[in-house]
């Protein structure tokens, strides 16, 4: 029935390998970026037909296990290659392959030129194939090759332009800290492996298996251990705190890799992952917390940051570290549909505004380049006044930064508010409900302010660009617009698949399509919320009126915004002398990765260097040659026992019979 | 009380005595023929000691398996006898091959030595085959009057001079309390044939006998200087340093073999009874042989000297052999002695291949680059070294296995630990020869030494004795456990 | 029983003398002498014991050693006389050459 | 106490002091005629013990042969005095050593049990036959082997001794 | 071909034996005599891969009296099973390789560097294939021999030291461990054991005091060889002054030694000193990981570095080895064959800087995956290997290592050793950054040239091999599973235990038999966890 899954993630292997092993022969650049946009829109294809053919199903049984091959097998402990298809997978499967679809088109126009142009596609189908593997694998260990995997590319592509040193260490930085967090996904896997066969005798892995047997799993407990090493799985990989500090520094790899992987999929892996595993998460309610609000306070503080950076891409990774914050939210808050749905509007959003300042900063180096300044074309404060010589990406850009803020009618809107509603009226977390949803609301503002602040800065005002650069500016070409047109379009509209029932209601009854879409892969889930948390009623006036406080923080966000850096620019600059203490901190990100530095990395290469030329050396290595030197030493002495006068000798033997004798004498 | 010389005569069989017969009637022919032909050359010499050596091997194997006793029982042919006899032919087989290099280049060419080696060979075999107190201290003094001779025999050096002097005071000093325990035991028992005092062992008091006790013991030290054991070990490194070189490897292997073979019939044959408090001493003299030998040649750079010293140390691991008192270990000390006969006489060939007149160049330094200029030679001393140090595939492992399985097979477990730690420590001063002629240039030019064929074929002979028996051990090993269970 | 003692004392105390003798004199040929001495003390216990065992054995072991003294003798003069024609002296402070 | 007694203490001062000198005389010279007095002690306590035969033997080989060419060698030599000042620390390690080992001597000797007499050779059997022809009896038929061992023994005593002492013949 | 494991085994001894007559300056010659040796070796080693049937008992078994004198008798027993299969594939597939590797480093003495070599090669498979206690120990302690010259001869400037120190340091251990071989035999001939067959002693029932012993004994041999944490000082030097084919020889089976003679002699013939000595041996191996990677992070020698990568790696096996389950330990065997591979590729990518720069600090590189392409992939390949990246071979064994320890009582252990992975990741990533990435700056290095065809194809094989294991490994698990299901039966502590015996013993036996049965069903409860049957 769904035979052909496995074409998904082979079209993007064969990418990677066609272009990895013979990419450097090709030498064209047309062709290996069409091999590499060809795979991942085949994928594509055989996703949709996938989409369609699931939907086909009567949805009690949108639920497939495909097997490939086994992949090990070791006493109770078995790992197929399988795929499972179901609802959740598909979604992830359509975003991945479309959005990578078009990424992989952008590229083509936007890494033009670049050396290495065939090792960048080749990385990006890899990646592609790994973020398949993940979303698609039926285990928590093929997941976890996908996890890896991406993590991979994602160190790869990061650290694309080697010769940098700021990539290199931003690669390895984020593989680290997603290593980090792979150390807590296989805690939680061993754990739920060893626990479930231990006491109950299953031994499995297979996520079908698992959801089936959850109602085997105790409240709290052992799953609260299970689910923490998870989500610490999870912040690693979606850039929470304490591990989020990766994610702004991976925005020194190509602006396409930004879009894909660190805005669009990969960084979504962690809340894919709840999603998955969301039988086991509902049974932990300090967990579920835990999720809630670190997700919260990831969503407001790394909002913070962003309304002091100037980099670009800065703001829009701090932003997207703030909005996989609210996923996380929904996903703590049990309202998982919701959390997926941000994630799904999110990549469309996202995904365009990081293709688009790509544009801009292609523009921009294009420019720069051509009167040989060597200002930051990533700099913010160089810009200004672009909207008259991009207009389309402008166009885009706008629509997208609107959907983020929150502005109603845009897919944001949906997504965003449903999960603040949720927030405050979710049944699980009681008081914390209002801590939660505070910061989210908080963070909204922040976000409307600051990604306003981004387009009016950039898009806005006078052109701040070096003088004489500014005839160079000029809109990209179609094969870098194109996909930007799609995903504003997208982002506008990607909402109405998601519109809350109180909405729908309004409007006629239109139906909350994801929900119903995603239903069965969170009936458990919900089953049992529904039976264990107790419900409060909300009236529909509390919805409206939280509603209406959404759409007041959204616009608010945006005045403020005006406010300081169109109408009145100096308020911002006295601001900053008011409170200089307070800006370089939150500009300088707070000192985090100073503070890390200083707490973990340089006592762990202190520790290494101590252990090395303080015990290796001196104590263990000093013991082995402490006793050659002490036997060779006694070896010194004894010699000199050997005088070479004979009496010596003769005294010798004399007094060996003499002890011989007189032991035997007087035993 | 008439002599009965028809009675008498049957008593007397000389067949098995006939290999000491044909070495003695060779060593006396061999003294005129020195006299009366008048070569500057000694080598036929060499050659024909050989011929008889061989022929002499040839009359003692057809005896293997019986046991023949002549001359009233002083005397005996047994496969334990014959084992060492060939233990001793074959030490002096090779010494006598590697003799006419080094004496010709040391100025020292007289033919007497020949006699007088096939002479030690004599007394050795003696001290291996006699069942009487008296004959064994005559072999013993045979040997070991020789033995002054020879270590003493390149009068015109000092370090020759010094060698025998001081062999011979001590090989004196330590025949007094050999001859004591012997007056003992002959007081005790009222006999010197130890086949009857055997048998009076346990009638006297045995172990609660003071008196034959103690004899027992101060007859034993008389045979652990022969064989080096701490702490009458001091003499060694002296005499084998100041030695003429091939008389070192000869000394080195032979007496020590035949201090093993009278200690073994003695104790074995004749105080089996007191075996606990033999054990006892042998246990702790093994340990402080082992661990006196071992560390001090680890800071030796003189390699003679430091092969002294690791012949102590081998010296104790064949103690540790004895001590066990199993059939195990002491077919071990039969197989090692062999063994090390090979290895230890092999090296000591390849220092006289290196040795310039004088021997200035006695070091462990001076063998740098040796395995770069000399491949083949460097790869038997590595053979030697390895051997020596107890590694496989050599013989030098099975010896040790043997031996140390004796002691693990009596419960002697520590002791068996402290044997292969000393074995373990022993590998560095090994390794270091090795070192120096495989790992270090060769400082200045090197002296092309000719190697005269009977070396050569020495040295062949002792790599194949030393890695043969390493890797088919087998029936060697049969024929040591024959001879150990005969007697 | 108590004639043989009195032998046995004597030849023990004989031998001890012998033993310091060689223990503590540095020329070579007073210590050879010594030794000579030890023997001796030795051959007095071997014919006490023959004597009160009434088996002449131990005159035969005796004899022996005489003859194995004398050889001695001759060897170990010959060596003195070596070392001496190499060093000037026969005291066994100046065999010190090899040592360590 | 008998006569007998009397003269056993006596022999045996002249004896002991007599090693004593061995051991103490400066002069070797001078230990070496204590030697050869020793020596005539010991054949004393022979004659004593009924082996005139070993008596005899004791002055012929001991006295005479061996003495001899210990005294042609101090002689040969010329050697007068120790020439090396003796070290005290010597003497006294070695005395302690050699008292340690009389006093165990007289322990074990005392402790000892030793057989009764076993052969047949009697005090009057030696009287009536002759020690001489006793001892040779015994000799050529129980230790015709030593015996034997011994001729060598001597031949390689005579060339050893010739080839260490010979001077170089260039 | 019923011989064939003893005509594998010696056919290096052939290559010898004609390299002998060849002369000593003809390095061409010599080199392609030892090559075709090896990779004819090599072929000879497939029927044996082809012929294996999967099941618990010896193949191939060739068992002839070699010794027999006194209470011994030793055989030429030789054989192989699924522990040792794999092991003798690895000899013979990395054996041409390491040939290969120093065709260029070593110029000088040629002949006898290939000599060593191949003897080598034979004392290490005999090893693999010995199921003579005897036998094992001979070709054994003989693997040091060649080592000892590679590294003395052929090795680095501080050469020496080190080689002594691998020598003296790895033969102490042996030599206790042949002591305690002796002591297993004598124990053995109480019960009618007459040679030392291995499987004769699996049923020796010795005391627990006396296991502990000889466990330590042989644990201490074999610990050395692993080396685990704290007697692995000797192998960051020996590595570091090695020439390549040592090194990769070294790391990539002879450090296989120590985990073999574990699992093949140390844990089945003392089965309860086993589960005594589990906390200990699992805290060292944990200790090792996580100490090794912290000081391999601040290595400054490319090589050392790799060393103590090795220690850490090591020390996952150990881990695996002593989880005594069926995970543990079908990844310890894994993760034995990984790290042969993914370690010996990684000496050989040292070995190819070292051979173009002659120096092997990090400090000295950078940059360099401008410069040489073709190696950077290689590099990252093999690293991402190393750090046990999914879809690599390192992957499935360090899972199913962990898996197994957590699913037996190491689970602490177990816990802690999974932060290996991070550790991992970042000094072997570090390095690889330092040395790959950043300026070209070094003029000395803007001439390197990138790897030649020979490099490539020494690469070749490794690289397949590092993806075959790490997606489709079931095959070689396949044909594991039976044996190690033989040696966790042999580890398996008997239901009665001694104590309880020793009681009832007083007793009549007729009395003594009702509290045996009614121990029988007390034994679950005493039993690790993880042995308790699957569900399905």
């Amino acid at each position: 029935m769904f035979d052909n899954v496995w074409l998904i993630p082979l079209f993007p292997l064969i990418g990677f390998l066609i272009n990895g092993l013979l990419g450097k022969k090709i030498k064209n650049e047309t062709i290996i970026g069409s091999i590499g946009a060809l795979a991942v829109f085949s994928s594509f294809i055989v996703s949709v037909l996938t989409f369609i053919k699931l939907i086909g199903l009567p949805s009690a049984e949108r639920s497939v296990n495909i097997k490939i091959f086994t992949w090990m097998t070791a006493g109770t402990f078995n790992a197929d290659i399988a795929f499972l298809i179901d609802p959740l997978s598909c979604l992830m499967l359509l975003v991945v392959t479309g959005i990578g679809t078009l990424i992989h088109i952008y590229s083509i126009g936007y890494m033009h030129g670049e050396e290495g142009f065939y090792r960048f596609f080749a990385y990006l189908n890899l990646f592609v194939f790994s973020m398949l593997l993940l979303v698609t694998g039926n285990n928590l260990l093929l997941m976890f090759v996908g996890w890896e995997g991406v993590g991979l590319c994602s160190y790869l592509l990061i650290g694309y332009y080697f010769h940098k040193k700021s990539a290199g260490d931003a690669g390895k930085k984020a593989f680290v800290m997603n290593r980090v967090g792979d150390f807590g996904f296989l805690l939680g896997t061993f754990t739920l492996f060893w626990w479930l066969g231990q006491n109950h005798g299953i031994w499995t892995i297979q996520f079908t298996e698992l959801a089936k047997n959850a109602n085997l799993f105790p409240t709290g407990g052992v799953v609260t251990v299970i689910t923490l090493c998870f989500f610490l799985g999870a912040t690693g990989k979606s850039a929470q705190i304490p591990l989020y500090t990766w994610l702004p520094d991976a925005m020194e790899g190509p602006t396409p890799v930004s879009a894909l992987i660190h805005a669009a999929t990969m960084v979504t892996a962690g809340v894919y992952m709840i999603g998955r595993m969301s039988f086991l998460f509902i049974r932990s309610p300090e967990t579920m917390m835990t999720v809630a609000v670190v997700g919260a306070c990831t969503a407001f503080f790394a909002a913070t940051i962003g309304t002091a950076q100037n980099d670009i891409k800065r703001v829009l990774a701090y932003s997207t570290v703030s909005q996989l914050g609210y996923m996380f939210i929904g996903m703590g808050v049990g309202a998982f549909t919701a959390g997926i749905f941000h994630l799904m509007t999110h990549a469309f959003f996202k995904a365009c505004l990081f293709l688009g300042s790509g544009a801009v900063i292609h523009s921009m180096h294009g420019a720069l380049h051509h009167i040989h300044s060597h200002d930051d074309a990533q700099d913010m404060r160089n810009m200004g006044g672009l909207k008259k010589y991009m207009p389309l990406t402008y166009a885009t850009f706008l629509i997208s930064t609107i959907a983020i803020a929150g502005v109603p009618g845009f897919s944001g809107f949906f997504s965003k508010d449903e999960i603040l509603w949720q927030a405050f009226s979710n049944p699980l977390h009681g008081s914390v409900n209002m801590l939660i949803w505070g910061l989210g609301a908080a963070a909204a503002l922040l976000t409307a302010f600051y990604m306003f602040r981004l387009v009016f800065m950039t898009f806005h005002g006078t052109c701040r660009i070096k003088a004489g650069a500014e005839k160079h500016l000029h809109e990209s070409p179609m094969v870098i617009v194109f996909p930007l047109l799609v995903l504003a379009f997208l982002a506008l509209v990607g909402g109405y698949i998601g519109i809350p029932k109180l909405l729908g209601d309004v409007f006629g009854g239109i139906p909350n399509y994801l929900e119903h879409y995603l239903e069965p892969v969170f009936a458990n889930a919900n089953e049992y919320m529904a039976a264990h948390a107790h419900h409060a009623e909300h009236s529909h006036s509390l919805e409206w009126g939280l509603m209406g406080l959404s759409v007041v923080i959204a616009f608010v966000g945006i005045a403020i915004a005006y406010t300081l850096y169109m109408a009145s620019p100096e308020i911002p600059k006295k601001f900053t002398s008011a409170f200089p203490a307070l800006h370089r901190a939150v500009f300088n990100k707070w000192y985090i990765d100073e503070l890390y530095d200083f707490m973990i990395v340089n006592p762990c290469k202190s520790l290494g260097r101590f252990l090395w030329k303080g015990f290796d050396v001196l104590v263990v290595d000093g013991i082995v040659n402490g006793v050659a030197h002490v036997v060779m030493a006694f070896g010194g002495v004894i010699r000199y026992m050997q005088t070479g006068q004979i009496y010596n000798y003769a005294w010798s033997m004399t007094f060996g019979v003499v002890v011989i004798i007189g032991y035997y004498l007087f035993k | 009380m008439d002599i009965n010389v028809a009675q008498l005569f049957q008593t007397i069989n000389l067949n098995v005595i006939m290999p000491e017969v044909i070495l003695s009637v060779l060593g006396m022919a061999l003294l005129l023929v020195n006299v009366f032909v008048p070569s500057k050359s000694k080598g036929y010499l060499a050659w024909l000691s050989l011929i008889g050596i061989i022929g002499a091997g040839f009359v003692a194997v057809t005896g293997w398996g019986t046991t023949v006793s002549s001359f009233n029982d002083s005397v005996v042919q047994d496969s334990f006898s014959i084992f060492f006899k060939m233990i001793f032919l074959l030490a002096a087989g090779l010494a006598v091959l590697i003799s006419d290099q080094y004496m010709s280049r040391e100025d020292c060419n007289h033919g007497e030595l020949y006699p007088i080696i096939l002479f030690t060979t004599v007394g050795m075999m003696l001290m291996a085959a006699a069942t009487d107190l008296m004959t064994i201290f005559l072999g013993l003094e045979l040997m070991s009057i020789s033995l002054y001779v020879l270590a003493g025999f390149n009068r015109d050096s000092i370090k020759s001079n010094e060698a025998g002097m001081k062999y011979f005071l001590l090989g004196a000093f330590s025949t007094g309390f050999l001859l004591y325990g012997m007056a003992l035991i002959y007081g005790v028992t009222g006999t010197t044939r130890i086949a009857k005092i055997a048998g009076l062992v346990t009638q006297v008091g045995g172990a609660g006998n003071t008196m034959l006790l103690i004899g027992m013991f101060l007859t034993l030290t008389g045979f652990l200087f022969k064989i080096a054991a701490a702490p009458f070990h001091m003499w060694t490194p002296d005499v084998y340093e100041g030695a003429p070189t091939p008389m070192t490897a000869f000394m080195s292997a032979g007496p020590k073999a035949a201090g093993f073979a009278a200690m073994l019939r003695l104790l074995l044959v004749v105080f089996p009874a007191m075996k606990a408090e033999w054990s006892d001493l042998l246990w702790i003299l093994a340990v402080l042989t082992m661990t006196v030998g071992n560390f001090t040649a680890l800071r030796q750079d003189n390699i003679k000297r430091m092969l002294a010293y690791s012949s102590i140390a081998h010296a104790g691991y064949c103690l540790v052999g004895f001590a066990s008192g199993t059939a195990t270990g002491m077919s071990g000390i039969l197989f090692y002695m062999l063994s090390y006969t090979f290895m230890n006489i092999g090296a000591f060939a390849v220092i006289v291949l290196i040795g310039k007149k004088g021997e200035p160049n006695g070091t462990v330094m001076d063998y740098a680059g040796l395995g770069h200029k000399r491949p083949l030679l460097a790869l038997a001393m590595t053979v030697f070294m390895f051997s020596l140090a107890g590694m496989p595939p050599t013989a030098g492992f099975i010896g040790k296995f043997y031996l140390f399985s004796g002691a693990v097979q009596a419960g002697y477990i520590w002791l068996a630990i402290i044997g292969v730690l000393n074995s373990a420590a022993s590998v560095y001063y090994y390794l270091r020869v090795i070192v120096f002629m495989y790992f270090k240039p060769g400082e200045e030019e090197f002296d092309w030494f000719n190697v005269s064929a009977p070396v050569a074929l020495a040295l062949v002979v002792s790599a194949a004795g030393s890695l043969i028996p390493g890797i088919i051990p087998s029936l060697l090993l049969q024929f040591a456990q024959q001879a150990v269970k005969l007697i | 029983m108590d004639n043989l003692n009195n032998y046995l004392i004597v030849s023990a105390v004989l031998f001890s003398i012998g033993t310091i003798g060689v223990l503590t004199r540095k020329n070579a040929i007073v210590m050879f002498m010594c030794i000579e001495l030890m023997l001796n003390a030795v051959n007095l216990t071997f014919v006490a014991f023959s004597r009160h065992l009434g088996n002449l054995d131990g005159q035969i072991f005796v004899f022996f050693i005489m003859t194995v003294a004398a050889a001695e003798a001759a060897v170990g003069l010959a060596m003195f006389i070596a070392f001496f024609n190499n060093r000037e002296s026969i005291d066994i402070d100046d065999a010190n050459l090899m040592k360590w | 106490m008998d006569i007998s007694s009397v003269f056993f203490a006596l022999v045996t001062v002249v004896a002991i002091v007599s090693a004593l000198m061995v051991v103490t005389c400066k002069n070797p010279i001078n230990s070496a005629l204590s030697l050869v007095l020793t020596f005539f002690c010991l054949a004393t306590y022979y004659a004593m013990l009924n082996a005139p035969f070993m008596a005899a033997v004791q002055i012929i080989v001991y006295a005479g042969a061996i003495m001899v060419l210990i005294v042609f060698t101090i002689m040969l030599l010329n050697i007068r005095v120790d020439a090396n000042k003796k070290s005290s620390h010597q003497v006294a390690l070695g005395s302690v050593m050699g008292i340690i080992t009389l006093l165990l001597a007289g322990l074990f000797l005392t402790r000892g049990k030793v057989m009764q007499p076993v052969g047949g050779i009697t005090t009057d059997m030696i009287n009536k036959l002759g020690h001489t022809e006793l001892i040779g009896k015994v000799m050529f038929t129980d230790f015709l082997l030593p015996f034997e061992v011994t001729s060598i023994l001597l031949l390689v005593a005579i060339v050893g001794a010739v080839i260490l002492a010979k001077r170089k013949l260039s | 071909m019923s011989n064939i494991l003893s005509v594998m085994t010696f056919l290096p001894i052939v290559g010898v034996l004609l390299l002998l007559f060849i002369p000593k300056g003809s390095n061409g010659a010599l080199r392609s005599v030892a090559l075709v040796t090896t990779v004819v070796t090599f072929i000879a080693s497939l029927p044996i891969l082809t012929g294996y049937q999967t099941n618990a008992e010896y193949q191939f078994v060739e068992n002839v009296p070699w010794i027999a004198a006194g209470p011994f008798a030793m055989r030429y027993n030789i054989g192989i099973d699924g522990i040792s299969l794999w092991l003798v594939i690895l000899t013979t597939f990395i054996m041409p390789i390491a040939v290969l590797s120093t065709w260029t480093a070593v110029e000088d003495k040629v002949k006898e560097y290939m000599i060593c070599l191949l003897i080598l090669e034979t004392a290490m498979l005999g090893a693999f294939i010995s199921l003579d206690l005897f036998l094992f120990y001979i070709f054994w302690e003989l693997m040091l021999i060649p080592m000892y010259f590679m590294i003395g001869i052929w090795g680095g400037k501080n050469r020496l030291y080190a080689t002594v120190k691998f020598f003296i340091y790895t033969l102490v251990g042996s030599l206790l461990m042949l002591v305690a071989l002796i002591y297993l035999y004598f124990l053995g001939t109480k019960t009618g054991i007459t040679d030392f067959s291995l499987v004769h002693f699996f049923d020796l029932k010795i005391d627990p005091a006396t296991q502990t012993w000889l466990f330590a004994a042989f644990a201490l041999a074999f610990a050395v060889k692993v080396p685990m944490f704290p007697v692995h000082t000797w192998l960051p030097d020996a590595h570091t002054e090695a020439p390549t084919a040592g090194s990769v020889i070294l790391a990539a089976i002879m450090l296989k030694m120590g985990t073999y003679g574990f699992i093949r002699f140390a844990m089945p013939l003392f089965p309860e000193a086993t589960h005594q000595f589990t906390p200990l041996i699992a805290t060292l191996a944990v200790i090792g990981i996580i100490y090794a990677a912290l000081v391999a992070m601040v290595q400054e020698d490319v090589k050392k570095l790799v060393a103590y990568s090795s220690v850490a790696h090591l020390g996952f096996v150990m881990l695996g080895l002593f989880a005594l389950n069926e995970q543990g330990i079908t990844g310890a065997l894994l993760q034995n064959l990984n790290h042969g591979i993914s370690t010996g590729a990684l000496f050989l990518i040292v070995g190819f800087i070292y051979e173009r720069r002659h120096t092997r600090l990090i400090t000295d590189f950078g940059g360099l995956s401008k410069q040489m392409p073709i190696f950077a992939v290689i590099f990252m390949i093999v690293t991402l290997s190393s750090v046990a990246l999914p879809g690599t071979n390192g992957f499935v064994g360090e899972f199913l290592i962990l898996v197994g320890g957590f699913e037996s009582s190491l689970r602490w252990w177990t816990i802690v050793a999974s932060s290996g992975v991070i550790f991992a990741a970042v000094y072997m990533l570090w390095m690889f950054q330092r040395v790959m990435f950043g300026e070209l700056d070094n003029p000395k290095n803007q001439a390197l040239l990138d790897l030649n065809a020979r490099e490539i194809a020494i690469m070749v094989p490794l690289l397949v091999m590092i993806f075959v294991l790490g997606v489709y490994p079931n095959p070689f698990i396949e044909k594991m599973t039976p044996s190690i299901k033989k040696v966790i039966a042999h580890t398996r502590i008997e239901p009665v235990t001694t104590a309880k015996v020793a009681v009832p013993a007083v007793a009549p036996a007729t009395e003594a038999a009702p509290p045996a049965d009614h121990a029988a069903p007390v034994q679950p409860v005493t039993e690790p966890a993880a042995e308790k049957p699957a569900a399905h």
